[in-house]
């Protein structure tokens, strides 16, 4: 037996790495898998939970967070294409335009 | 009450008339517009004498319910015709003299460049008129009240390019504003108090109501509201300072809305009301005083006055003067009579002046006139029947109605009898100055086509021809007819025939009408005989100072100086409003509203949150770096307040 | 136990490897119209064996410029997933010796079959990494190619598969085979081919050709354009892994194949007991032998694919008809 | 006392942990990749713990099969380098590093501290396809649905957004504004 908390810590120090990784990382690849790292973050706890409370919507819900995922992949790396065409870097230092 | 499904046929044909002209009339040949214009009204007059043919007493009121239109709680306002007595006559006037008048103007405006939309604006008058006739509840005749308000202002600035045409329909149109604020609030009241705007449904309501003869109450208020309205259409005092300034509209205008149909729209809502009033005698008075000092007020500057147009315009004040003094003396069916009487012959003079001023080449002023008997002898002939009528004297048709009020205004108080009297007297002498000056002595006016450009602002009528000449048939039938009206129009009201056929709607009548019955029928001989001779002698009058000795008036004008003046210059009424209301409302609209409230408050705080918005931008939009990671931390920033709010409420509990 | 049988499936499967490489050798020199090995033994049947050596002693040339750790791990990662999918594949019935009943598979969980398709699924970083960390430009282009079509074909392949999952009702390899059992009218076997997956078995063919890298969908190691592809930069056991990598795929693939659509181990049993414990093996032996020499003479009769009939076809043809297969399969089941 | 359950998610969650890590003290996007896949491995073996072992299967074949294929994909098409430091990423580092530590050490004090004694056992819910097959179905039918459209609409999103731009541009419009 572990305790629930154990795997929610875990979920949460994900997150945090992903938010941080959001934060600090210049390429934005690398940002976006960060936000994939959240969301892993998230559906850990979220099967945990199922788990805990023995409710299969817990793992439903796993699902309907990697179909997010992967449409936000298809649609953000292909966004990410589109900005390297045109500003031919990845570093989001240097995609700046949206300023004054 | 009788259902009569032909009813919305009457006011829908004009409609029809004016989409059509209205719409297509631009692209149409003048013959088409003309046979849309006359066969529009022309069925609706037919329609309504058939209808009229059918009208039993017996089974009146009739009435149709068209269509649903305002439901709103128990409150209902209905697309809705009604159907009795007074209606009938109304009906009757507005599409017979209606009808004549759209056969004139054929004549008169034909060679006018707006022919279609003269034509088109004209049935919509039509439409509203009959709208306002027919309705069955308040607001569903506001709506004819308001539509003829607009046609009005439509035909009064019909030749729009011209600056006076122009500002005498907004002046029209601000002036009746006035009154239909009025109009509107004792709507309201009406609305509050009975729940209702249906004609039958509120009079039912305040029929049991006792009448308020110690104080003003709520029928008092709403009465005198009406009356503001009324005063607006109807041109009484202190509103009637629109109406000579309407006479910058085409003649036959003049002659159909404001003289024989819409004017009369007021008195017709006034007797319409009789229920309220009946129970409102202070407003009754009210009515009555307004009523009595329009008349003579307005017929004393119509001595002076020099336009044709212009003495027409002043006598029908008068004359709608006259009406209100009998409905303030409660003999609602006398001014209804006067009403009638008053369409038939007041239509005929304007259109026999139209005639005159299409004679001389659009020359209004009756200086440069005179001896046109022998040109247009026809014109002549009407005119002077018509003359003959207004004046009250025997058997024409104003001597009855005219007797009729002045009776009636007796029985309740000498005063006003004796001011109509006199009243009666002056109308006489103006009305045969206006003849004489016009059709006696020798021709005044420019014989040379150089009128032809002098006259051409005025819009129409503007082929060079020296000669006044005869106007053609289209416009002599009319005025036939309506000679033939004013001639024997007055006999229905012979032993009070007409007084009984609307009885039926004054049924509840007022008290002063049992006590006439019995004064003697001698006195009311004598009366009718003072009242002709009066009249006769206000003929004669004009006699001697404009055809045997045309020197005198000179001289009197001189001799009485100031007056004089005063009276040529309307008693400087509209001066005298410009300076109390005009002004005092553009000063205080510029100063207060525009630079007051406008500019230092509406634009200043408008100003100022703007550059507070700015001010505040300058400062957070270093906040806008364009750095997607500044962002992004401070989303997560905000999430992180977010998350620890959460936990230190978690962790507080 | 498992550790023993891991042993011997490992030794089995590396075998078979060494050997589909001598086998194929042999049959396109055939369909050349040659003799394939000959020398090295009878039929040049030790000629793996002389090959992995020579791999195994030749220079292990690194260049410069490659990304190194991912430039050692890629093929570590390539033949590691390769031979870890085989670990889910049953061979045969469970045997009873001595009173252990020993299953003929490593480990047998519900979910094998998803297992097998997510380590294939993994297998691509092999390829990927390769290309890329090669510091090449062929190489490069070989790890793109790989790793888009495959992404491409894996949706093919498992949809492909979902139609004898529907009819079998289980993820388990072992049920799957146990759902294909008896015969139709006495002498056809109710194999999933045989009864309505047809379509669905020619996807998955035609899927695991492109899986593999295998003619006529080797665009990733294409030599005539590429050189060698995404192993262009290596040599010696670093190739060798690759190679291995990608006939222990091929093997895996016609293993699943027999288990999906050819009844797996299911074949006529009959002798003396001994012989009956042996024969599933026999059968399924036999009928991934078979897949491999399909394999070879796919290879040796048809030419490769340009890349955008790859993806073409991937898309606007197998796609659909896996599609509606499954649809179709879905509808018939219901009803 | 340490169970196996508790060891085996002590080894799946430090691994998780020094994939997350590494995630974000790697330089070049691919390393951060492969230690993404690292961590989404070992999430799927604390699926497997928990017995979501369908959820464990879908997690390497969508997650890391398919999405983490994709971004490689796009890092070795886009030649993506190390990454450049600038003064941003300096500033961000020295507020984001201890700022990951405090929060992540606030959850965790927070969670241990108040989130109750519940436990799970191993395997506690099995999630095979067959339980879970149903529930998405028929109860969650819709959102399901849903998410398909959605898919459609990332597809189409990505053509459009990836597809080269028109080799010959529309030319400006004449006399505009």
């Amino acid at each position: 037996m572990v305790p629930l908390s154990y795997y929610l810590v875990l979920s949460g120090i994900l997150f945090a790495c992903g938010v941080t990784g959001f934060l600090i990382k210049r390429n934005i690849i690398t940002i976006f898998m960060s936000i994939e790292l959240m969301l892993n973050g998230v559906n850990l706890s979220f099967v945990a939970f199922a788990a805990h409370w023995h409710a299969l919507a817990g793992q439903v819900f796993v699902f309907f967070v990697m179909v997010v995922a992967a449409a936000e992949a298809a649609v953000g790396l292909a966004i990410i294409i589109a900005v390297y065409r045109n500003r031919e870097t990845l570093n989001v230092d240097r995609v700046n335009l949206l300023k004054l | 009450m009788t259902q009569n499904p032909y009813l919305w046929l009457i006011p829908a044909l004009p409609l029809a008339g004016a989409a059509i002209n209205g719409f297509l009339g631009r692209r149409s040949s003048k013959n088409a517009v003309t046979t849309i214009a006359l066969v529009f009204p022309g069925l609706a007059f037919a329609l309504a004498l058939w209808i009229a043919a059918q009208f039993s007493s017996s089974a009146a009121p009739y009435g149709f319910n068209l269509a649903h239109w305002i439901r709103a709680g128990s409150f209902t306002a209905d697309f809705a015709f009604y159907l009795d007595q007074l209606s009938l006559v109304m009906l009757l006037v507005v599409t017979g003299v209606g009808f004549l008048i759209h056969v004139y103007s054929v004549g008169y405006m034909w060679d006018d460049p707006g022919y279609y939309r003269f034509f088109s604006y004209l049935n919509l008058f039509m439409f509203f008129m009959l709208t306002l006739v027919l309705a069955n509840n308040y607001l569903l005749m506001f709506i004819g009240w308001e539509g003829v308000g607009l046609a009005s202002y439509l035909l009064i600035g019909f030749w729009f390019t011209k600056d006076s045409a122009a500002s005498a329909g907004k002046k029209a149109f601000i002036v009746n504003r006035i009154g239909d604020f009025g109009f509107l609030i004792g709507l309201f009241l009406i609305i509050q108090h009975f729940h209702s705007l249906n004609f039958t449904e509120v009079f039912d309501k305040i029929r049991p109501i006792a009448p308020e003869t110690t104080g003003a109450g709520l029928l008092t208020t709403i009465g005198i509201l009406l009356m503001v309205g009324a005063c607006g259409k109807s041109a009484q005092i202190p509103l009637y300072v629109w109406l000579p300034d309407a006479m910058e509209g085409p003649t036959p205008v003049s002659a159909l809305i404001h003289a024989a149909t819409m004017v009369t729209a007021g008195v017709y809502m006034v007797a319409r009301s009789h229920v309220i009033f009946e129970r409102a005698p202070i407003a009754l008075t009210v009515v009555a005083i307004i009523g009595t000092l329009t008349a003579f007020f307005a017929a004393t500057i119509g001595i002076a006055q020099t336009d044709i147009k212009r003495v027409l315009a002043y006598s029908t004040v008068s004359q709608l003067g006259y009406m209100f003094m009998a409905c303030g003396v409660g003999a609602f069916s006398a001014g209804i009579f006067h009403l009638m009487t008053h369409a038939f012959f007041k239509g005929l003079l304007f259109l026999a002046a139209g005639s005159v001023i299409h004679a001389v080449g659009g020359e209004q002023d009756m200086r440069k006139m005179g001896g046109l008997a022998t040109y247009i002898p026809w014109t002549a002939l009407t005119m002077g029947i018509a003359t003959l009528a207004i004046a009250g004297i025997w058997p024409f048709a104003g001597f009855w109605s005219k007797d009729e009020i002045l009776w009636k205004a007796y029985q309740t108080n000498w005063v006003y009898w004796l001011i109509g009297l006199v009243t009666a007297f002056i109308t006489s002498f103006y009305m045969f100055r206006l003849f004489f000056m016009t059709f006696l002595g020798d021709y005044r006016g420019i014989q040379v086509d150089k009128h032809g450009q002098s006259h051409a602002a005025h819009g129409h009528d503007a082929h060079g021809h020296g000669e006044p000449h005869e106007s053609p048939m289209v416009m002599l039938v009319p005025l036939m007819i309506l000679a033939v009206l004013s001639l024997v129009g007055g006999l229905v009201g012979i032993n009070d025939g007409f007084d009984h056929f609307l009885a039926p709607v004054f049924s509840s009548g007022a008290a002063a009408e049992g006590a006439g019955e019995t004064a003697s029928h001698g006195l009311e001989m004598l009366f009718m005989v003072v009242s002709v001779l009066v009249a006769v002698f206000g003929a004669g009058l004009a006699w001697v100072l404009y055809v045997s000795r045309p020197y005198l008036p000179q001289k009197i004008a001189d001799s009485l100086g100031g007056f004089y003046e005063a009276v040529l210059n309307k008693y400087y009424v509209d001066e005298l409003y410009a300076k109390l209301f005009v002004k005092p409302l553009v000063d205080g609209s510029t100063r207060i509203l525009w630079q007051g409230v406008d500019r230092k408050v509406i634009d200043d705080s408008i100003n100022d949150a703007a550059d507070g918005a700015r001010h505040v931008s300058d400062e957070v939009r270093h906040m806008q770096s364009g750095n997607l990671r500044s962002y992004a931390g401070w989303i997560a920033a905000g999430a992180a307040v977010v998350v620890a709010y959460m936990i230190w409420l978690g962790v507080g509990r | 136990m498992s550790v023993i049988k891991s042993a011997v499936v490992l030794g089995v499967l590396l075998g078979a490897v060494a050997y589909t490489v001598w086998l194929e050798r042999k049959v396109v020199g055939h369909i050349q119209n040659r003799w394939g090995p000959t020398r090295v033994g009878p039929f040049g049947l030790l000629q793996p064996i002389a090959v992995g050596l020579k791999l195994f002693v030749k220079e292990d040339l690194t260049p410069p410029y490659v990304y190194k750790p991912l430039y050692i791990a890629a093929p570590l990662i390539a033949i590691i997933f390769a031979l870890t999918s085989i670990s889910m594949v049953p061979f045969g019935n469970d045997v009873v010796v001595g009173g252990y009943t020993i299953p003929f598979q490593i480990t047998d969980v519900n979910t094998g079959l998803l297992i097998i398709l997510g380590i294939t699924s993994i297998g691509v970083y092999g390829v990927a990494l390769a290309g890329w960390s090669s510091n090449n430009k062929y190489s490069l282009l070989g790890g793109l190619r790989a790793s888009a079509q495959m992404v491409s074909y894996e949706i093919s392949l498992g949809l492909s598969v979902v139609g004898v999952l529907i009819m079998a009702g289980s993820f388990s390899l072992r049920t799957i085979v146990d759902s294909q059992a008896g015969l139709f009218w006495g002498f056809i076997p109710r194999w999933n081919i045989f009864t309505g997956q047809f379509v669905g078995f020619f996807c998955y063919l035609i899927a695991a050709y492109a899986e593999t890298n295998r003619i006529p969908f080797d665009l990733p190691e294409a030599e005539t354009e590429l050189v060698a592809g995404y192993h262009t930069e290596y040599s010696s056991m670093k190739f060798a892994m690759f190679f291995m990598a990608e006939y222990a795929n091929m093997i895996t693939v016609g293993c699943l194949a027999t288990l999906l659509f050819f009844g797996g181990w299911r074949g006529p049993i009959f002798g003396p007991g001994i012989l009956q414990a042996i024969e599933p093996v026999f059968w399924f032996v036999a009928k991934v032998v078979v897949f491999l020499f399909i394999y070879i003479w796919v290879r040796g009769t048809l030419p490769r694919f340009r890349y955008d009939q790859l993806m073409a076809f991937g898309w606007k043809v197998l796609l659909p008809l896996s599609l509606a297969n499954l649809i179709a399969t879905a509808i018939a089941v219901a009803w | 006392m340490l169970s196996v359950h508790l060891v085996l998610f002590l080894v799946f969650g430090a691994v998780a942990l020094a994939g997350a890590v590494n995630l974000l003290a790697q330089t070049h996007p691919i390393n951060s990749a492969l230690s993404l896949i690292a961590v989404m491995a070992a999430l799927a073996g604390e699926y497997l713990l928990l017995g979501a072992e369908f959820v464990a299967a879908v997690q390497v074949i969508v997650y890391a099969g398919a999405i983490m294929v994709l971004f490689v994909f796009v890092i070795m098409l886009l030649n993506a380098g190390v990454e450049e430091r600038t003064k941003g990423s300096r500033v961000a580092i020295l507020f984001g590093i201890p700022g990951m530590l405090l929060g992540s050490l606030l959850v965790a004090w927070v969670l241990l501290r108040y989130s109750g004694t519940g436990e799970v056992a191993a395997g506690a819910l099995p999630g095979a396809p067959k339980t879970i097959g149903p529930l998405l179905f028929h109860e969650f039918l819709l959102p399901f649905e849903i998410t398909s459209i959605l898919i459609l609409i990332a597809i189409m999103g990505a053509v459009v957004l990836a597809s080269k731009p028109p080799s010959s541009p529309v030319p400006p419009r004449e006399g505009g504004f």
